[in-house]
């Protein structure tokens, strides 16, 4: 799931044909300014942060400029922000557009239909998610054939739109499914998609892209996004991690299982910190390496908890020995182990021999590593 | 017959020279299951575990008539292994294979369906029928025969559940792992018709998980048809919203796909609902002698 | 049910604005046929020849339960046309629209078969059952209720033989213009299980053109399943290779698609052959006459 | 029906990134001794006719140079050559390529299955009809999901191709494919496709473009093609015309009964001249437009057979008769009617009045005609 900043959607936009303001990414207030001086995004102009972060305009990281010193100031100030806990590092800067409207579309994937879905409504400028039901206009695209031409007209119907109007809106949602269907998208949303005269032009982009399809779009490979540094780092090694607000990390196999295991830590009072999921591998190098990105998180306690059905336990169990081994002393953290199925015995014997007890019941595990990271802190 | 296998399964491995074809060969093999062709392009003439190997899939159904196929291919190549499988007549298709872009899915699924074809998965453990047959990677171990479905979105928290259910004494008539990913080839509501024919399933069991709405579908759909009583858990009450927790499938996004809603749905749908893992073999058992009983 | 339409035909006009929209409106009213709706975009709610007109298929279903869609749409956007009204859940199409791209009716026949919906045509006179209903531009007048089924290529020969056969005292029981291009929605195979299965048709007209092999594969399906009597006609014997006679779909390539194969293929299957149109009646009326005798 | 010389066709595959020799087409043999001169073709280099007419191998149309002076010469023989009845008006010159085997490779249309496709053969570089079937294999390609890769494995198995070639193979493939779809092409050809060490390149191109798609390929408009003059302004008229070797024209409505009537005319001992089909059209104009076009092919004589449908005798009897007053004394031509149906009374007596006669029998009609043209001759 690559997200991309609204600069980077708006210029993927462009490449499709899609009609965006005038503007440029800087980086620092200097930069804002000279831009804006040399005439290349043109007066009044709009200073945006460029994070990931939503509600932007409530937090003070869009301002307006009318002047020089202006879109200097704005830039600034909104340079200084931190918005979700990231902080500001890129500004867009567009010259301001007169709209008369402001619409929404989008495409997105209607899972159960196994169908993109183009939504569209006349409330733009909001979240989708606040706009009534009935406000909101959701027809379905078979891949093949495409988009459907009295699909565009309907969706211009629905936004009150005709005439020339209608014609553009349909090169625009052409292009949008376009690069849905090319770019490998989860998500293409223009909010607002602005009424200029006869004409469409899209104020915000929200492009999301599909992590799986990277072998056919090694541009993406670089772009940062909303992961932290760990999370990154598990997503070279392949490793499913994700960091959470919590004090205990999960070690466990399949996704599932690994979810199951924060839901009953949960229950019993403990704060899931990591997910990580071993997947199928028991691969001991994999399981050192997930091992010690764990350590890397600093965890107060560490739940670890197989069930070997194709993964082997004893495998696993050999793996992480191997791991704990290599951690220093200063990033050791309390493990609690439950280890079940495949070569469960000859498991349980590893980790035992490690120092490691194997508690076999679910339940009296979790409770286990909660009371172990009360005792820590 | 039982739910979509049975002892006239012929399983084809569709990428059998590589290391999960070979492993998964050997385990389907002695499950009890007829694997009668293996395919990997450059590779034909050869044997993997006895099983013959063809270059193309056409050459792999002419000489071995297998009616079901599992794919093994990695991701890039997985959507031209499906639609080779399709195109030589197979109409139920595994596909184990994870990261599978869901772009490549859409097509995979509507290609399929045109032409009369079943896939389950993708990035799934396949199907399993004790003392039957299994088309994917279903662990021997767990299984037993008897009168239990399963079907699931995930792969290690079911054979935990379906193990927990032999230690009751109980067995399994059909186990399907519907796969993690976004778009599957089979969902719930797809799979129940099934076990709602199924003359060897008496009650059916459920794992879901966040994200999509594959359960809250299931639960109307369950309300409309399905008669057999069902036992249902959710994997990621405690997950946050944004975040894709492992599976891609996974992820509450705009206020979408929570265990919560999905767990309101299944129990207005008359499912009993597990809280834990661990209470689902519990659920399970008490049904089954409520059953024997009548 | 006569073969395709019969009195519970309910035909939406795409395209009903347009000269030959209202034109054969107004003719197939005539004829007899229930024409409920019609669409025009941007002109909903206008009426023409009494029939009211939307600006998209579904709603002009919706409002009309339509279920047979005839196209006048100029070329380069009946594929869309097509789709609307398969995605509406219409099942039966007739395309009259000529010049339309074969790339584009590649997809549109897949398109529609993968959903369950015939299309006839493109380039085509449609269908008309007399006395009960008419989808398309076939001429009123030629017409008369009787037992003989008719399919064919062309259009104005198909009316000279259609009338002549009136003229010899007898009657349609279906006939069906199938078009003139390379691809069509329905082929002389597609439309021949529909007449055998047909109580209303006693025998069968067919009237053939050079290009392609429809006509050699009719004779394959004659021989291997139709019973009832044939007598076919093939135009363009004295036709050059490599020149197009007027149809898309009318021309000899590679030595392939001439009238002597397919008036060999058709004379091997059983069917009476006629040298000249004005034979064809002649022919009819015979096999008729033994018909009654029998 | 546009069909591309083969130059054109070569540049179109290089556009979809299929291998061709460098090659210059040139309509001079100064202009074939110069580009040689300046290297622009190397040496030794093909010099070919560039006509649309089979065969060019037999005709002396294709010859090889190794110098200057011989390309020259080359070319001057070349362009005094008529192939099939066209003149050799250019040239192609290509450098000789060294190739180890001939392949063959199209993309066509199976109108059985409404599909496209896919026919390979080992045995190429001749008429891919004299090739024995066994050694000729088709694949049908499905427009959704497109070629498969698979496929593409299938047809290097069967043309013996593997490795690095069999890689090439697949990319010419998808190539191909996509020509054929994007550019609405009727048939793509690729005869022969040579096996340079492990590379294919296309030498020769065969490709026919569908006229039917021509509002979205504007740019096959102007290329002529072995379309006659006459041929060509019926074209623009939007008139299916088709000239034959003999002296009576034909005009009909509906191509299926202007064939019959062609049939039935040659069965009675004569010669169909021209094939012009009114279509379903009862216009006064285009049928004044089509009989000025067929005077224009001074037939011996004319016969019109129309059956008023959905079309009206009298509208059709009423053009004809305005147009047989513009046609100049000098290119006059005998007329023989047959009209039939909608309007059928009306009609006949239009035609009566302007002293043409409607024989309402086809047999007689056409003897009639026949009988007219002989005397003529």
């Amino acid at each position: 799931m690559v997200k991309l900043a609204e600069w980077r959607g708006k210029e993927l936009f462009r490449k499709y044909g899609i009609a965006t303001p005038k503007g440029t990414v800087v980086r620092s207030a200097d930069e804002a300014e000279r831009l804006v001086r040399s005439g290349g995004v043109p007066l009044p102009c709009v200073v945006k942060a460029q994070v990931l972060a939503g509600g932007r305009g409530k937090g003070g990281a869009v301002r307006f400029a009318t002047t020089p010193e202006e879109a200097r100031a704005a830039a600034e100030a909104i340079l200084s922000l931190t918005l979700d806990g990231q902080p500001v590092r890129e500004l867009l800067l567009e010259g301001k557009v007169n709209l008369s409207r402001e619409l929404y579309v989008s495409v997105a994937l209607d899972r159960t239909a196994r169908l993109p879905i183009l939504i569209t409504s006349g409330q733009g400028g909001v979240e989708i998610e606040t706009v009534p039901d009935e406000q909101i206009a959701r027809q379905r695209i078979d891949p093949f054939p495409g988009l459907a031409l009295y699909a565009c007209r309907n969706a211009a119907r629905s936004l009150g739109l005709s005439g020339a109007a209608a014609g553009d809106l349909t090169g625009l949602l052409r292009a949008l499914y376009r690069l849905f269907d090319q770019e490998d998208a989860e998500l293409v949303e223009i909010n607002p998609l602005g009424l200029v005269g006869e004409h469409l032009i899209a104020l915000d982009a929200k492009v999301i892209i599909e992590d799986d399809a990277s072998f056919r779009h090694r541009e993406y490979a670089e772009i940062r996004d909303d992961r932290t540094p760990l999370e990154e780092i598990a997503r070279e090694k392949e490793i499913a991690f994700v960091q959470l607000e919590g004090n205990i990390g999960v070690i466990a196999n399949g996704a599932g299982l690994t979810m199951a295991t924060l839901d009953v830590l949960k229950e019993f009072g403990g704060e899931p910190g990591v997910f990580l999921d071993l997947g199928g591998t028991d691969d001991p190098k994999k399981v050192t390496e997930a091992f010690l990105l764990m350590a890397q998180a600093r965890p107060k306690a560490v739940f670890l908890n197989i069930f070997g059905g194709v993964t082997r336990c004893d495998t696993v169990a050999k793996g992480l020995v191997e791991a704990m081994q290599t951690v220093p002393s200063s990033e050791r953290f309390p493990l609690v182990a439950r280890i079940r199925g495949n070569n469960e015995a000859e498991g349980i014997a590893i980790l035992r021999a490690a120092g490691v007890t194997s508690v076999p019941d679910l339940r009296a595990s979790a409770q286990a590593v909660v009371a172990e990271a009360g005792r820590v802190a | 017959m039982s739910v979509l296998v049975d002892h006239d399964t012929r399983v084809l491995v569709q990428g059998i020279t590589g290391h999960q074809g070979t492993v998964h060969t050997r385990a389907m093999k002695e499950f009890g299951t007829q694997v009668v062709a293996g395919v990997t392009p450059g590779k034909g003439g050869s044997t993997v575990e006895g099983v013959p190997v063809h270059d193309d899939v056409l050459s792999a159904v002419r000489a071995s008539r297998a009616n079901a196929s599992v794919i093994f291919v990695p991701a890039p190549f997985a959507k031209d292994a499906l639609i080779e499988a399709v195109d030589a007549g197979i109409r139920l298709c595994v596909l184990v294979t994870e990261h599978i872009p869901f772009h490549d899915m859409l097509v995979m699924y509507h290609y399929a369906r045109s032409k009369g074809a079943r896939i389950i998965g993708p990035n799934c453990p396949g199907i399993a029928s004790p003392e039957k047959a299994k088309v994917g990677i279903i662990p021997n171990v767990v299984f037993r025969r008897g009168r239990v479905g399963v079907i699931s979105r995930s792969g290690t928290l079911t054979y935990e559940i379906v193990n927990g259910i032999k230690e009751h004494g109980l067995g399994q008539s059909t186990c399907i792992g519907l796969g993690g990913d976004p778009v599957v080839g089979t969902s719930f509501v797809d799979a129940l018709p099934m076990f709602e024919a199924d003359k060897e399933t008496d009650l059916l069991v459920m794992v879901g998980e966040i994200g999509g709405t594959a359960e809250e579908d299931a639960a109307e759909e369950i309300r409309a048809r399905f008669t057999k009583p069902v036992v249902a858990y959710i994997a990621g009450r405690s997950a946050p919203p944004g975040k894709r927790m492992g599976h891609a499938g996974a992820i509450i996004s705009r206020g979408k796909g929570t265990a919560a809603t999905k767990l309101a749905a299944l129990e207005h749908a008359g499912a009993k609902v597990a809280r834990f893992p661990y209470e689902v073999p519990e659920m399970v058992a008490e049904i089954a002698r409520k059953l024997e009983r009548r």
